[in-house]
């Protein structure tokens, strides 16, 4: 890739497009970016940064207890471990789904969202609709994604206002006895990560 | 600031639509908005609290109606200006029209999976003791202020529990106006949604916040 | 519910920018989407408490985006859509499509200049004797429902005093569902701007609200 | 005007979306026969020509030389007002809210436009803006500062939030060097802003 992949027509060309490629174009003569850094940085959240993070440190804590204890006493460095660290994931909490509680995360103020384990989040996540009911009416937002909960179940909701990041834990399906950890990931999908969905049943 | 950007509450923006096998980015300009955002920190010498004034200091009616990547470069293009490295006119020209102001350093290939990696942790040192420990009854104290806040007004004014010390943090509020990071002591608050959003509110609901303990007086 | 109309204390609308010589009307068609509101209003076609929940109901960001007329005409043609009067087809006509019901009866000019001079009194006589008398200390509950109500964000949680009894008066909550109008004494509640807005506003505001009897509790 | 459909421009591209929109709403109505077509002529010339502040600058200059008057506005705003022959739309429940020299008044509704229009007419677009909707409650002094208006640091500022069908209007101090005057001429100092309370009343001077 370039610094310039724009590969469409130019009459298709939004004015937010020519915004940026103009920005883009006078930091690079000016020597303030370098092309290749940008490249990278796409390249490492388009290919490399996503949600198959997040469901190996999930897959783990089901299989090995230990590693779970770990993860939910200091989760920055129980996911370190895995090799996922940093940008807005320095300092993680994994949240425990139980039989009587269900986790949520949102960001009522802006977008924040464990890059590190999950990758950059989808646009629901940072939709208006999301934070503005998450906090006030999580089943119906759950809803929305085709999840009814028990009515008993207590509803968790974390709003990610420091620099602290959630991880959801979900709870392991049934029917996963004696599965190896790589199979179980399989299982783990993003959105039961952020508490707006379930793993997948076997 | 009391701004679109605190939607915590807020009702009809209607369902929200999960889009199935979602790309992470919707567009080519979306993907370079993203790494200029991030490549720019470094030059710019801007923290993320500033960065989030910049995106959420704007008209509210403005604000609903950009995309979320708008709103980032329309930070960006807001905080080059601020701190003179872009002006309007090479914008408007689409090229550099003037001799670059010096900077201490720029973004290199080499170094972004280790700037990534390292990300910006945001505990500090501390030989203070939290005010506060699991389980103390604290209120959010209803604070309006105009800078840039991390206390959502859902939760101002109102009672909850400490449920977890974090640490000690660098504090939002002083460091989106550039008076220093300021750390405070931040803690893992737990509402109940009926004490929030009122008797008739799902009683099944707690909702978790993390609050500086300048946000926080004892309940 | 808390919309978009419910403005009150949020930061980044910028100045207020009066107008100089500003005319009743900015174009000939809002003078017409205003007197349309009106003579529906007439009519009967529905009451103005429904009226202002279907305006406020539209999602923020296009609430945001209207003109103030603009957002008249775009209530008008929802509710008509809302209570049969018009079909989405006859809206995009422009026209009434055959076979339609005509309307039992048309309102006429002397009504609306009727209308004018008389208006429409909200007072209703009393079904109990008033709860609170001037000079009592008073909270506003922490409601956020759904469904229209006329208590601010701003106001709510907060203790007040009555500085005057109104009357008993229709109950918008209840007006705007249809669901009659259930009249409630009204009291006139004033607050200190340092219990809105935290202790360091300006100490020298006061604000005052209507409140009906449901939206307060004693203190 | 006897006919409604007096739109007289140009029927091509100059016609904005919502005179379009408007305009596909009234012929609905007139067609399914809602309304006379006479009806909207009277109400858009009642608001566009007879009622407007002029009415209520009659009330606060009575105030402001008939005691007996402004006693009885303060106790029952509707029925001194409707006196004069004000109320009415939107007027069905008035209150006069008297500024004194440690009091100031102003009125706002942050939910919609509450306004009273039996006396003042309909009001301006910056009172239905989202910056006065959102800042006066919070922030009066600011708003007055858009207008040019500064009070001294210690006048305690009431707002009146419009939350109900009560509709305020302020009775502005009378100014000084106005002595003797009539009532119309002291209806000329009487402002529209004055009577909302982000203004003042004109000087007595600038009539002279």
């Amino acid at each position: 890739m370039t610094g310039h992949d724009h590969h469409h027509d130019h009459s298709e060309l939004t004015e937010t497009q020519l915004r940026v490629r103009a920005l883009e174009t006078v930091l690079t003569e000016k020597g303030y970016v370098d092309p290749a850094a940008l490249d990278l940085l796409i390249e490492t959240y388009e290919k490399k940064v996503g949600p198959r993070n997040g469901a190996r440190v999930v897959a783990k804590a089901w299989a090995d207890p230990a590693y779970r204890a770990r993860l939910v006493k200091d989760a920055t460095s129980a996911i370190a471990e895995l090799g996922y660290a940093g940008r807005q994931g320095e300092h993680i909490v994994a949240l425990e789904n139980t039989p009587n509680r269900h986790n949520m995360v949102v960001c009522t103020l802006c977008s924040c969202y464990p890059w590190p384990v999950l990758g950059l989040p989808p646009v629901w996540y940072k939709s208006a609709p999301y934070r503005s009911r998450a906090v006030s009416d999580p089943r119906g937002v759950l809803k929305d994604f085709g999840i009814t909960l028990p009515a008993g179940t207590e509803i968790r909701v974390w709003d990610s206002t420091s620099e602290n990041r959630y991880l959801v834990i979900p709870m392991r399906p049934a029917g996963t006895e004696g599965w190896i950890e790589e199979r179980l990931a399989e299982l783990v999908t993003r959105d039961s990560m952020i508490g707006t969905g379930l793993p997948k049943q076997p | 600031m009391n701004g679109a950007q605190d939607m915590g509450g807020v009702h009809g923006f209607g369902p929200v639509e999960p889009e199935p096998n979602e790309p992470v980015f919707h567009a080519g300009w979306e993907k370079r908005a993203f790494a200029l955002t991030l490549a720019m920190a470094m030059p710019g010498q801007w923290n993320i609290d500033m960065s989030r004034f910049a995106r959420e200091n704007r008209d509210p009616g403005e604000y609903l109606s950009m995309s979320y990547y708008q709103i980032w470069f329309a930070a960006l293009e807001t905080m080059l200006k601020e701190r003179d490295l872009v002006s309007d006119d090479e914008t408007v020209a689409g090229h550099a029209l003037r001799e670059p102001k010096p900077v201490a350093r720029i973004l290199s290939p080499g170094a972004v999976a280790q700037v990534l990696y390292r990300g910006g942790p945001t505990e500090r040192e501390t030989n203070t003791t939290p005010a506060f420990k699991p389980g103390d009854h604290v209120r959010a104290k209803n604070i309006n202020p105009r800078t840039h806040t991390r206390l959502p007004r859902y939760v101002r004014g109102h009672a909850g529990t400490i449920e977890r010390v974090i640490g000690f943090h660098v504090f939002p509020d002083s460091n989106a106006q550039g008076a220093g990071e300021n750390p405070q002591w931040l803690y893992t608050v737990c509402f109940d949604g009926r004490e929030l959003w009122g008797a008739d509110g799902d009683p099944t609901l707690t909702v978790s916040v993390d609050a500086w303990e300048p946000y926080l007086v004892p309940a | 519910m808390n919309g978009a109309a419910d403005m009150g204390g949020m930061h980044g609308f910028g100045p207020v920018v009066p107008e100089p010589n500003e005319p009743v009307f900015h174009a000939e068609w809002e003078g017409h989407s205003f007197a349309l509101n009106m003579v529906t209003g007439v009519a009967k076609l529905w009451n103005l408490d429904a009226f202002r929940f279907k305006r406020e109901s539209i999602p923020p960001p296009e609430y945001l985006s209207l003109s103030y007329y603009g957002l008249w005409t775009r209530t008008l043609e929802l509710m008509m859509l809302e209570y049969g009067v018009a079909t989405p087809e006859e809206v995009a006509a422009g026209h009434a499509i055959a076979p339609f019901k005509k309307a039992p009866h048309a309102v006429s000019a002397a009504e609306c200049a009727n209308m004018v001079r008389c208006g429409s009194p909200y007072n209703r006589s009393a079904p109990a004797p008033a709860l609170f008398k001037v000079g009592d200390k008073v909270r506003a509950r922490n409601m956020h429902p759904q469904h229209h109500t006329r208590l601010p964000r701003y106001a709510r949680g907060h203790a007040g005093e009555v500085v005057r009894i109104v009357g008993c008066h229709v109950f918008p909550d209840s007006n705007a569902s249809n669901l009659g109008e259930d009249p409630h004494w009204l009291y006139t509640v004033r607050f200190d701007g340092r219990e809105l807005w935290g202790a360091d506003s300006d100490p020298t505001v006061r604000v005052c609200i209507e409140a009906w009897e449901p939206y307060l509790e004693p203190l | 005007m006897t006919h409604d459909h007096d739109h007289h421009h140009d029927h091509g591209s100059e016609l904005s979306e919502m005179q379009l929109r408007t305009r596909a709403l009234e012929t609905i109505l007139l067609e399914k026969g809602y309304i006379e077509p006479a009806a909207i002529d009277v109400l858009i010339e009642t608001y566009e020509k007879k009622i407007g502040p002029r009415n209520g600058a009659q009330v606060v200059a009575k105030a402001w030389v008939d005691p007996q008057f402004r006693q009885w506005l303060f106790e029952d705003g509707t029925a001194a007002i409707g006196s004069l022959g004000f109320g009415g739309r939107s007027g069905n429940h008035l209150v006069a809210l008297e500024n004194t020299p440690s009091v100031h008044n102003m009125v706002v509704c942050t939910l919609c436009s509450c306004y009273p229009w039996a006396v003042l007419g309909l009001p301006p677009l910056w009172y239905k803006s989202a910056p006065y909707r959102s800042r006066t409650v919070a922030d009066p002094r600011s708003v007055l500062a858009d207008f040019g208006v500064s009070l001294p640091k210690d006048t305690e500022i009431r707002v009146w939030d419009s939350t109900a069908e009560l509709r305020y209007l302020v009775v502005p101090l009378r100014p000084a060097g106005a002595e003797g005057w009539s009532e119309e001429k002291l209806a000329e100092l009487v402002t529209r802003d004055s009577m909302i309370g982000t203004g003042l009343p004109k000087n007595p001077e600038d009539l002279a």
